[in-house]
């Protein structure tokens, strides 16, 4: 077990992929020069070479589609859009083309393409450097949709999302980066189709993904210390999703909190919870809650950007809530 | 002219475009009759760009076209058959059936689509040119697309893209004058489209899209200039759309004169003409073709009538590829 | 009562719009020459001219923007995107500007834009024309998402939307224009904040919107001819969502089916699922189920199509598949 | 120098400069203090594109900017007290502290921002136009932009739009060489921004954006074509970003000797030394001009120190406006 930093697990699985494929490559904006805009590929330039480490002008669209292009030319592209808020621009690349052009063409071409892009909030960036848009991509059918949490996800991900012929998103937490987490030795390769358990107990499911997560954690720690054990599900994969792991949990506890940091409304929470409500519906005790971020543009100052987001302290709350009220 | 004729080739380039002017007659017919259904867009009046261009291409060069791409697909080789299959909805045609008319796709001869989203193709043609000169492989990717997509910000990353990384990729543009209903100086601030290119550095041509052997002469030196290594080329076919945008079209946004007009510069009749001028092509001649495009289409018809709708069960086959280890 | 089809009341929407406030301006791509993609706004550019029906260039992102400017700038365009499909290259502008400038900027500014898009599938047009994506837009802080069904919302909701201070989008079912339907005389001017009970029933709800209203009714009418007396709830604003009207037809019924026609993963028919699990849990007699679109890109084939998209039989099903199970 | 110097002008074209300097200064200092947080975009080296442009726009001329606007908006006459009082986060900043430093605002002043977006504000830019031109206002509105948003498409497609419809839009680029860490010759494949222009027929030109008079002067003559209902224009401004892109910046992307060799160009130093030799500031001048700004920042800093923070309850106001009838 040695210590790691998230941002450092991101970086020594992309130094893995491209060290032993040399047909993977990484583009992106200034993901070369710059050493990335989270100094995850900090030196690759000189160490794989510009043919390798492509920094892209800003054309989101352009260098997502030639992405897409490069996978059907047999090449392994890491697509690294910066932020999940710019990926809009490339969206129409990403549903129209990468999602759908295997089963459009009756299966004749294979688009290997990984994108990864950070996303979410909690650094004051404000209203348009601050989205959660992992659900929206969970919706379109014919990608994966990743979202590591911890550094061993972070550090093994991308390698097992290399091996798919279709296309894989992965979604960075920027809050994460510095993060310092345990690494086991060895390539303990992760699975990119289970949900894990990150802690069990029996008395409430705490189901998240990403940024998320150690807000659950921390919630369910303060929740220990009165007595309330709650288990914390990490989804890791929006899609495929992976709802048995969710529904043994819930068919343990009875209970569940679905924690997104996406605005409430259509966030993938609801997905999670009407899932749950269609299979596990008679082994439910209360019903089914979410902790979500308030539907409002990401404000800049703190105190407002505390309270527009998803917090251990309203997750405690909620789960507070659901067991008196039973 | 801009070349003496040769009559083999001659025949074969006015064999190309009557193929694909009876072709979509057919359709036309078979869209009436309810064969065919969802969009059509016909490529009749353009013939000249498809046969004058594709020919050129190697077997290992790529293509990205647009919806209006039943021109492109035949002359590149795709059985006539299986793209009539294809627009009745059968499981034997070139895309199982699930694209229709915009969607023709074909791997075995580097037939990215039939992509439908205006300007959608140019930055899947970027990364296509990208594998290439990353793998070291002497291919181009051919990319065509109409006067509209010139709008999309897609065209100015595109261009830019290709030409900053020096890559392999011939930007076809389909000048027909209009976007829909949409004529070019509607839409364009400045209608020199070759022009554009210069904003890139990238070297470019305007080239008679309705006289066969200038596309083939103008597409020819753009081709060598990129399989040279010198980076993209920007060419502009002047070219005009006799039919409907796609079935329903009121045609509100142009004159019959004007359609008249362009079509006393038909493509197949001009070069028929300079072909008999040139003492190189004869009635028997012409006979002959159109009786061997006539049994060609009727069993591409026959096949596809005959073809098997795509199982129920199948419906989401090809979403993800099957099979695959997820650890 | 005047029979009229959703085309024609589209059309006399605009026409009024037009004609009763100057400001009011309709852009986008083919709505002038060409009449509009489907015919709304045929002759148009003749009765109002070229200043206040624009044909723009093939540039959505620029020209839905330019509606954002426009309306900052006091008029009242109303931009139409040709289909929903293409919107997604205008996403950025319309999350990051559209939503999102009255709050970033501390409420300073105001944009009263309108924007039409047809949505659906069901005319064999295949993946890259057939999105249902109006759930994506329901998710957004900051605009109205309007989904008429009926002529009469598709006469009357555009002069409401017109009213607001801020963006609403409306979406047209492009399946619907050649609908015949019944309009009242004189202007019942039509709310655009609650859904309606398009038939009432005491044995199941069924909770829709948009193009699916009609499968919905007309399962309805079959399940009728059993003796099952469905009662269908016609969302019409999607955001921001009346709940209330959904919960007093749940509370009477006691089950509840949401059909949507959107892919089934993130779907808006999570989104009502999971409110209705969390207000009326404990109402429920069954668990609440989904009818949506195979998750697929939508094929051409009409049979693989009519198979991919909800329909009246497999709503049928659905209904009797739960009233049976309990 | 483009022009003899009057002393008023010169003293304050000097002074906006030297304002935008110092209060950025102090940015950098309550940045590293934790008073300012979040993404902080300082434009010390560029202030002579502001400051000499700005004061030329008429009141009722809009504003769009991008995130690097704290100059702008200072030339523009907003409080700098307000601007403090945003960058802190608090309520009487001028966008209540929901901004901070990316998204400054102020409609009193026609000021859109402070978009964050990279070319996010073009498009906005030519809707304002369009507004202005449709009620028949003799507005322009100026549109400042990075050299990195040339490569956007959005560039390409709102210089098309806006020539198309002849829109009084200034598009003022501020090209200082480097997209975050990806210099002007790593993002286009043809660096002459100006140039790029002919490709919608749109009037442009470049200019010393390190010389303040240079730049007011092709400013001004920009924006009379403008006035003169001649359409758009573009302006390029040459000049370059003494500091990190933001406040996490390795800047390994270039040299410290490139840096200091720029630096040598100050635009304050250089102006400031051309006012001396033209004898028209002195010693006393600068220190009453310090003196003032330094107050003015005290100040501003008490301002936003005095601030109070909005109410959590206040959190979702202005998502949407209150109290609309929607029946
Ligand atoms: C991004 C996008 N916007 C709009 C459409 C609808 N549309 C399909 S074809 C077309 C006109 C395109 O004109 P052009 O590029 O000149 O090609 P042509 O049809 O003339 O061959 C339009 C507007 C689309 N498919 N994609
Ligand atoms: C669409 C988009 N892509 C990426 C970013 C991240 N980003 C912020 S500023 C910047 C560089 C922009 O460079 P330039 O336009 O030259 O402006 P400058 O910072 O030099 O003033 C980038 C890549 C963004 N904000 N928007
Ligand atoms: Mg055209
Ligand atoms: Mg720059």
């Amino acid at each position: 077990m040695a210590k790691i930093t998230y941002r450092e697990a991101v970086r020594a699985g992309l130094r893995e992929a491209l060290e032993r494929d040399p047909l993977v490559f990484l583009m992106g904006e200034d993901v070369g020069k710059y050493g990335g805009t989270y100094a995850c590929s900090k030196g690759f330039l000189d160490e794989f070479g510009p043919e390798r480490i492509r920094d892209t002008p800003l054309s989101e669209s352009t260098f997502v589609g030639a992405g897409i292009g490069a996978a059907l030319g047999g090449m392994r592209p890491i697509v690294e859009v910066m932020t999940v808020n710019f990926s809009l621009l490339a969206l129409d690349q990403i549903v129209n083309n990468a999602a759908t052009i295997r089963h459009m063409s009756g299966g004749q071409f294979s688009i290997p393409l990984v994108v990864r892009m950070a996303t979410g909030a909690g650094r004051q960036v404000a209203a348009q450097h601050s989205h959660s848009l992992e659900g929206w991509y969970a919706h379109i059918p014919g990608i994966t949709v990743l979202t590591p949490a911890t550094v061993a996800d972070a550090r093994w991900m991308l390698l097992t999302a290399l091996e798919q012929p279709d296309p894989v998103f992965i979604f960075e937490h920027a809050y994460l980066y510095p993060m310092e987490g345990e690494l086991e030795e060895g390539p303990p390769r992760v699975d990119i189709c289970r949900a894990a358990v990150r802690r069990t107990g029996n008395d409430i499911s705490l189901i998240t993904f990403g940024g998320c997560l150690w807000k659950a954690l921390e919630a369910a720690t303060r929740l220990a210390q009165d007595g309330i054990e709650a288990e914390v599900v990490d989804l890791r994969v929006l899609r495929p999703l992976d709802l048995d792991t969710v529904l043994i949990s819930v068919r343990k506890t009875h209970r569940a909190v679905v924690i997104d940091e996406a605005w409430r409304t259509g966030s993938f929470a609801a997905e999670i919870s009407a899932q749950i409500g269609e299979q596990a519906f008679y082994d439910l005790d209360s019903p089914i809650t979410r902790v979500c971020s308030a539907e409002v543009p990401i404000p800049y100052a703190k105190h407002l950007e505390d309270a527009a987001l998803p917090q251990a302290a309203t997750i405690v709350q909620t789960v507070k809530g659901m067991l008196c009220a039973s | 002219m801009t070349h003496p004729i040769n009559r083999e080739q001659g025949l074969e380039l006015l064999r190309q475009m009557l193929r694909i002017r009876r072709f979509e007659e057919k359709c036309a017919e078979l869209y009436q009759g309810g064969k065919i259904r969802g969009f059509l867009h016909l490529y009749i009046g353009e013939e000249a760009v498809a046969a004058g261009s594709i020919p050129l291409f190697a077997a290992d060069d790529a293509i990205v076209a647009t919806y209006r791409e039943h021109g492109h697909a035949l002359v590149r080789g795709t059985a006539m058959g299986s793209l009539m299959a294809e627009l009745y909805g059968k499981a034997n045609g070139c895309a199982r059936g699930r694209g229709g008319s915009m969607h023709f796709f074909d791997a075995s001869r580097r037939f990215f689509g039939g992509l439908a989203i205006v300007a959608g193709g140019l930055p899947v043609a970027v990364g296509l040119a990208l594998a290439d000169k990353m793998q070291q492989r002497a291919r181009v990717t051919a990319c065509y697309f109409g006067d509209g997509a010139v709008a999309e910000g897609e065209f100015h990353e595109s261009l830019n893209l290709a030409a900053l990384w020096t890559l392999p990729v011939l930007f076809l543009c389909e000048n027909n004058l209009y976007a829909m209903g949409t004529a070019l100086a509607r839409h364009q601030s400045q209608t020199d489209i070759a022009g554009k290119a210069q904003a890139y550095g990238v070297r470019s041509k305007s080239v008679d899209g309705m006289d066969v052997l200038a596309v083939a002469a103008a597409t020819r030196a753009a081709l060598d200039h990129v399989r040279g290594g010198q980076g993209p080329f920007l060419l502009e076919y002047r070219t005009y759309r006799f039919r409907a945008h796609s079935m329903y079209d009121a045609e509100l946004y142009r004159s019959k004169e004007e359609v008249s007009r362009w079509k006393k510069r038909d493509p197949l009749m001009t070069f028929e003409q300079s072909l008999r001028a040139a003492g190189v092509l004869f009635d028997e001649d012409l006979a002959k073709m159109e009786l061997e495009i006539a049994t060609e289409i009727e069993e591409a018809v026959a096949y596809a009538e005959a073809g098997p709708w795509e199982p129920v069960e199948d419906l989401t086959k090809d979403v993800y590829t099957e099979n695959v280890r997820r650890l």
